[in-house]
């Protein structure tokens, strides 16, 4: 038990020194990928299998294809040998010193962290039964404190916004086409179990790991596995009912927050009677919203097709 | 008494500055609505100041309070020694405004010059009645702002060195004053200005701290008033307009910092303080070599303005003697030099400014003969030397009279010396330029008569005639010296 | 928790690999690497931190760590995509 | 009623930023009614808060210590304020600013509203978490903003800037997760009390915070992203960065310090950020100096500006802390305006090194009056927003018997009169020929007199700081 964790933990130190240190930024990334991995599987044993999830669907997988598809597009070579300046091991040692010193302090103040019953969780816990959905971090996610995960829905649409602007899609349409047509059969098979998978999962979130974050990333691999395979691709034509579904969850979450205000007496309150069904609700559209921004910060365009053969 | 009366001094700053505020909205075009705006506010405003000059003899006080920051107030106050400078700025600035309008006529940019011109004149009025240091402070600071885009009008790259050497003195000369302000309120909290001063009960506690801060404000103002070694921005900013060094020699600019170490000496510090803190005495000697370095600098001076610059370095600083002096007397001459020196120099430079304009004339040594071909603004030239100099019943002579009755009064004999070498050399370095201008013969391309055009002419005869006055009628009841009497009188009387 | 939990050094051992990453390198991917390093181990450590509480996990550190690593993800991607234009600059109009 | 003023304020701009997005198309208009909605509303919230107790928003109804609560305070009040007074400028400005160009104009008008709730959520929060997301909405809507003014020239400003501000909010979320593994509760409100006193991760969390908040705030040493970033961007967006973007960050120094982080911090650590503002001032004001670009100089004037904020923090007095907070004010409408100004000069010229400005005194005469007058405010000169603020500083310092803090005050106002000057004089400079080359029109009264109510508005700061002042009360928990 505590020998597995013990292994975990220096392989996660390990890995996280190899993706500073490695000489190729390839290697670094798969480094820094399998880290990610590594990490969901600590955080399974760690009592936090959502967050396990949500990081292997996101942190690793989605994030670790962005890496290594933005590595393929940079020139040969870049970021593996750099120029030496003046003063660089001078100035590394000092940074290494004080990484230490600053691990050190930092593992000593976790080591000696101590949560009193006062704390904001166990109220959370306390409080579950009136936030209408069974599983605890779904509670805060989407009641207790909503307003975050409110705010966190403009954070992804400004990024989509950002990246949309720089007009560099990670796939082009010459790149994309499959040398056999053996992958794109294998994608439609695979297709309807993603689908139904990452819906569950949404659906799941009420009372088991799982929820709109980690649905939408499956639902997001989905696109992705379609736009790899070349079943689906950017245009740059954006159209009217996409850029719905991209503030919907937003959109929805905000009007439902505000329009029930009367009958509650504060913002994001919901009454009693329609909790259940609300939290349903936002959480679908929430997984739309956060699929659809998700994938589109993979293809990096503004509109999405299906290729006609 | 009415609100509206009691807050004179506030209408008296706002004429100028909405004038302003209107021309700078205006642009370029509208010159004629310009000019009209340029007249009626000066106009206004004298009215004004005549109304305000009727109360203020009767005994009244005018005061304005507004809240600035926790603590501290904008005050304005008007009493008698704010109207001696608000009467001169005023007065001058209705004859420096015609004569600007037809010195600048067809010239570029003339409503950023006349926009900044009344930006000036309001900051002037805002510094004589400003009630506290604070608000003293503030105005200052408008003005050595309000001035700059004034000395680099013209734009060439010798107005932009003048006025990088402006800046850097005045803007330093700022923050010494800000430093000494700061201090003062943080020993002894806000302090309004009072005849007598205020500060009698710190001096046996912490006689160190009023030095320092003594010596920050004399400095910080000494720098606008030309006191020697801080002097070197006037005479480079000679290369502005004629209408601007008027307004930087007798106006508002010098006149500035003088009034401010007035100010210091009578209504913060107070007379018995000052001297008994032993800073007169230091005072006068700054102010003694001032006087003596101005003027011999003055004598190796060939372009006219320049001399004429380095002329006022010397002249600002008899008001600061009069001041250090410390008693009554001397007050008096000190006092009535700041209206005296103004007038005087004024008509100077408009006469500079005629025989630039009327004939490119900047050198000494070109201005042979120019008595017959100008002769009207020769003799007011000369009126305004010979006063320069001290000849009796002239403007200066009373200055120096009272400056050197007070000296022999107060046993300072060395002063009175200082006074006599002064007029010496004041005569070496006026008298060969009048000996030119009408004993010379003129030069070969002899043009006849050419006098300067009426709008530049008419304001140089007010003035020059203006500083003959108050010389002949001393002695009337509503001179400047009976004015001032009046004020030394309420002054060391508390 | 009487012994010292390995999580907690490899969640302070995360933050401070990253933290120097981002010192001493120079490309902006690997700086973006050694910025999700440091995102990683405070996660990391805000899971142990949730442990802490007495009656069970506490959901409001997990709930931090979901938001923030989407946030992390979403401005990662940003920057990749920022990396890319970078790479490649000259074609593309100026929009 | 006035419990509802706080969600309005984020969520009025939050749902027209959503509505642009979905709409496709420019539509300045909106914006227009969205901003003045805005000052409405928070000229109501600052009538309230100045009338009694702080506003406090209860989002959800569950309480302490489980919900967020925004709240309004005098200090989020005086930054509502200038936040909004600036949307309305700046929204006016970008209409003209942004018409030519339909496809950026559309993302402006998107992303501002946008990050005007952003700004607003954050200055209303009262959760140290919700505080992280939103630092991290600021910046994000921030840097799309930067690359309006062309990818190409801007992507690496704007990775510079993303890269920052990313290590600073994680840096910050570090501080954060220790601050609540000690006292189970995210709360401000309930920080100072649920701190434990003597633990070793106490002082860390506190130094793991203001560290990741000075990064996002470009103080000194980390403010190497800020010249480009702000000095590339779109004159409106540039005005917005420095006005609003970077001070939100000190802003929550200056909440956090006198909060939950009071106990926590020494007076040690105050000395250290005051020293790194002096150096600030005095670096920044240098770097300014040497400039050739006037929005660089701009740009790098902000980076002098905001060490005095950091003034406060050794002085730790009311005077100081209405100084810092008025500086903040102060030097928000000014920059503006200054960048506002650049913005008009570039649009005319193309360009914007300085000696290309020779000669623009009459063409741009209005845009050049606006520079100068909140040149005057940034060179703390009276009467003007910043010279009050600079009053306070000294008399804080005084009051306090830290006079070296006197000094700097003094040499940063003399420095920053020599980067103003520098480039008034070049501007006042007749050009050679009368027909100066030029590229574009000049701009029309909409761009110019933004601009001019701007600086009128910074000098006018001088004048009414009482009541203003007033709203923002004494320092929290001081004594003094």
């Amino acid at each position: 038990m505590t020998l597995l964790d013990g292994l975990l933990a220096l392989l996660l130190l390990l890995l996280a020194g190899r993706c500073v240190t490695a000489a190729s930024l390839l290697q670094a990334i798969v480094a820094f990928i399998v880290l990610g991995l590594l990490l969901a599987l600590s955080w399974v044993r760690l009592e936090a299998p959502d967050l396990a999830l949500a990081e292997a669907a996101i942190g690793a997988g989605l994030l670790g294809v962005l890496l290594l598809g933005t590595w393929r597009r940079l020139p040969a070579g870049s970021g593996e040998q750099e120029t030496p300046w003046p003063w660089q091991g001078s100035a590394q040692a000092i940074a290494a010193l004080g990484c230490v010193a600053l691990a050190v302090v930092l593992a000593l103040a976790l080591h000696e962290t101590t949560l009193g019953p006062a704390a904001a969780g166990t109220a959370a816990l306390a409080q579950l039964e009136a936030a209408g959905v069974d599983q605890p971090v779904t509670a805060v996610l989407l009641n207790f404190r909503a307003y975050d995960t409110l705010l966190e829905m403009g954070v992804l649409l400004m990024t989509l916004i950002g990246t949309l602007m720089l007009r560099r899609p990670l796939q082009d349409g010459a790149l994309a086409a499959p040398a056999t047509p053996l992958p794109q059969s294998l994608a439609r098979l695979f297709l309807p179990p993603i689908l139904l998978s990452g819906l569950y999962l949404v659906w799941a979130g009420a009372y088991s790991p799982g929820g709109a974050f980690q649905g939408g990333a499956v639902l997001a691999g989905a696109g992705v596995m379609l736009a790899l395979t070349g079943l689906l691709r950017g245009s740059t034509r954006d159209d009217l009912p996409l850029r719905c579904l991209l503030v919907l969850g937003a959109a929805l979450f905000t009007l439902s927050g505000v329009l029930l205000i009367p009958l509650t007496g504060h913002f994001m309150a919901y009454p009693d009677d329609l909790v259940t069904p609300l939290m349903v609700l936002i959480e679908f559209s929430l997984a739309i919203s956060i699929a659809l921004s998700l994938m589109m910060l993979f293809t990096g365009t503004p509109g999405l097709c299906r290729t006609r053969p | 008494m009415s609100t509206a009366y009691q807050a004179m001094p506030l209408w008296v700053l706002l004429s100028s500055l909405l004038a302003a505020a209107i021309i700078f909205a205006l642009g370029e075009g509208h010159p004629r609505l310009r000019i009209g705006i340029n007249l009626a506010a000066a106009l206004l405003k004298l009215v004004l100041v005549g109304v305000m000059l009727l109360g203020v003899r009767a005994g009244h006080e005018f005061i304005v309070r507004l809240p600035l920051v926790p603590g501290i107030e904008l005050i304005l106050h008007a009493d008698a020694l704010s109207m001696l400078f608000i009467s001169l700025s005023a007065i001058l600035w209705l004859a420096t405004t015609i004569y600007a309008i037809a010195y600048l006529e067809d010239s570029p940019n003339r409503a950023r010059f006349f926009g900044f011109f009344s930006l000036c004149v309001a900051a002037t009025m805002g510094i004589a009645t400003a009630g506290n240091l604070f608000t003293f402070f503030v105005f200052y600071e408008m003005l050595t702002l309000a001035t700059w885009p004034l000395v680099v009008h013209r734009g060439t790259s010798k107005a932009m060195q003048a006025g990088r050497s402006y800046l850097c003195y005045t803007l330093g000369g700022s923050a010494v004053l800000l430093l000494g302000i700061v201090l003062l309120h943080s020993l002894a909290g806000p302090q309004e200005f009072v005849a007598g001063g205020t500060l009698a009960d710190y001096a046996g506690s912490n006689p160190q701290a009023l030095a320092v801060i003594f010596a920050l404000l004399i400095t910080g103002m000494g720098v606008k008033a030309a006191l020697a070694p801080v002097h070197g921005w006037l005479p480079t900013a000679m290369v502005a307009p004629a209408p601007v060094s008027a307004l930087l020699h007798a106006v508002a600019v010098v006149k500035a910092g003088a009034f401010g170490i007035v100010r210091v000496v009578y209504d913060v510090f107070g007379i018995e303080l000052t001297q008994s803190l032993g800073f007169a005495e230091m005072l006068a000697v700054v102010a003694s070599i001032t006087i003596i370095y101005g003027s011999l600098r003055a004598i190796w001076q060939t372009d006219l303005k320049r001399r004429l610059a380095y002329s006022t370095v010397s002249q600002v600083s008899y008001i600061v003697l009069g001041v250090a002096l410390a008693n009554p007397l001397a007050s008096i001459g000190g006092l009535v030099h700041l209206v005296h020196q103004g007038l005087m120099k004024i008509t100077l430079f408009f006469c500079a400014g005629c025989y630039a304009e009327t004939h490119g004339i900047h050198a000494i040594d070109e201005l042979d003969g120019i008595g017959r071909r100008m002769p009207w603004t020769t003799a007011m030239f000369t009126l305004g030397a010979l006063g320069m100099i001290g000849l009796p019943p002239l403007a200066g002579f009373v200055s120096k009279w009272y400056l050197g009755l007070g000296a022999v009064a107060g046993g300072q004999l060395w002063v009175v010396g200082v006074l006599l070498l002064s007029t010496l050399l004041n005569a070496i370095y006026f008298l060969p330029i009048l000996h030119r201008a009408w004993f010379k013969p003129p030069p070969e391309a002899d043009d006849g008569l050419a006098e300067a055009p009426m709008g530049l002419l008419g304001p140089t005869l007010f003035a020059g005639l203006a500083a003959l006055a108050v010389g002949l009628f001393a002695g009337f009841d509503w001179s400047p010296l009976a004015w001032v009497e009046l004020l030394v009188e309420r002054e060391y009387s508390p | 928790m009487t012994g010292f939990d390995p999580f907690a050094l490899a969640a302070a051992g995360l933050i401070a690999f990253g933290l120097y990453g981002f010192c001493v390198c120079g490309h902006p991917l690997r700086r973006l690497l050694a910025i999700n390093l440091v995102g990683n181990g405070v996660f990391l450590a805000l899971i142990l931190i949730a442990r802490r509480l007495p009656d069970g996990p506490d959901p409001v550190p997990h709930a931090m760590v979901l938001t923030g690593i989407v946030i992390a993800v979403s401005a990662t991607a940003f920057g990749l995509a920022l990396i890319r234009r970078q790479a490649r600059p000259e074609d593309g109009g100026n929009d | 009623m006035t419990e509802a003023l706080p969600v309005l304020l984020v969520f009025v701009p939050f749902l027209a930023g959503l509505g642009q997005f979905v709409l496709g198309r420019a539509a300045p208009w909106c914006q227009q009614f969205v901003s003045g909605l805005n000052l409405i509303l928070v000229l109501l919230l600052s009538s309230a808060v100045v009338h009694g107790d702080p506003v406090i928003a209860d989002l959800g109804g569950w309480g302490e210590p489980l919900a967020i609560h925004l709240q309004a305070d005098g200090l989020a009040a005086l930054m509502l304020l200038l936040t909004a007074v600036l949307a309305v400028a700046v929204s006016l400005y970008a209409i003209p600013a942004f018409r030519d160009e339909p496809r950026p104009a559309w993302r402006f008008w998107t992303l501002w509203p946008l990050l005007l709730a952003s700004l607003n959520a954050l200055f209303l929060s009262r959760d140290l978490f919700n505080l992280y997301v939103t630092l991290e909405l600021v910046t994000l809507g921030a840097i799309p903003l930067v690359l309006l003014a062309g990818p190409n020239k801007t992507v690496d400003a704007a990775l510079r800037y993303l890269l920052f501000a990313l290590l600073g909010s994680l840096v910050y979320l570090a501080g954060v997760a220790l601050i609540y593994a000690q006292a189970g509760t995210l709360d401000l409100a309930l920080l100072p009390a649920a701190l434990p006193e003597g633990t070793l991760s106490g002082p860390l969390a506190a130094a793991l915070i203001i560290t990741g908040v000075l990064i996002k705030g470009a103080i000194l040493p980390f403010h190497i992203w800020l010249p480009a970033a702000h000095g590339n961007a779109p004159a409106a967006v540039s005005a917005i960065l420095s006005a609003l973007v970077v001070k939100a960050a000190i802003y929550l120094l200056l909440r956090l310090w006198t909060g939950p982080l009071e106990p926590l911090v020494s007076n040690d650590a105050g000395q250290l950020l005051g020293a790194l503002g002096a150096t600030a001032i005095l670096f920044g004001s240098w770097q300014a100096f040497r400039q050739s670009r006037l929005k660089l100089v701009v740009a790098y004037s902000t980076v002098a500006q905001l060490g005095y904020m950091l003034l406060f923090f050794p002085m730790a007095v009311t005077a100081a802390w209405q100084g810092a907070v008025y500086h903040g004010l102060a030097h928000g409408i000014a920059k503006a305006a200054l960048f506002l100004a650049a913005g008009n000069i570039l649009y005319y010229l193309g360009q914007d090194r300085l000696e290309a400005l020779r000669g623009i005194d009459r063409p741009l005469a209005v845009s050049l009056l606006a520079f100068g007058l909140a040149g005057v405010s940034i060179m703390g000169l009276p009467p003007s927003g910043g010279f009050t603020a600079k009053w306070l500083l000294l008399s804080a310092s005084l009051q306090t018997g830290q006079w070296w803090w006197t000094t700097v005050l003094i040499a940063g106002g003399l420095l920053a009169a020599g980067y103003i000057f520098r480039v008034l004089r070049l501007a006042f400079l007749q050009a050679d020929d009368a027909t100066a080359p030029h590229h574009g029109p000049v701009p029309g009264p909409l761009m110019a007199w933004t601009a001019t109510a701007l600086a009128l508005l910074a000098l006018a700061l001088g004048l009414i700081s009482a009541p203003l002042l007033d709203l923002l009360g004494e320092m929290p928990g001081g004594t003094s």
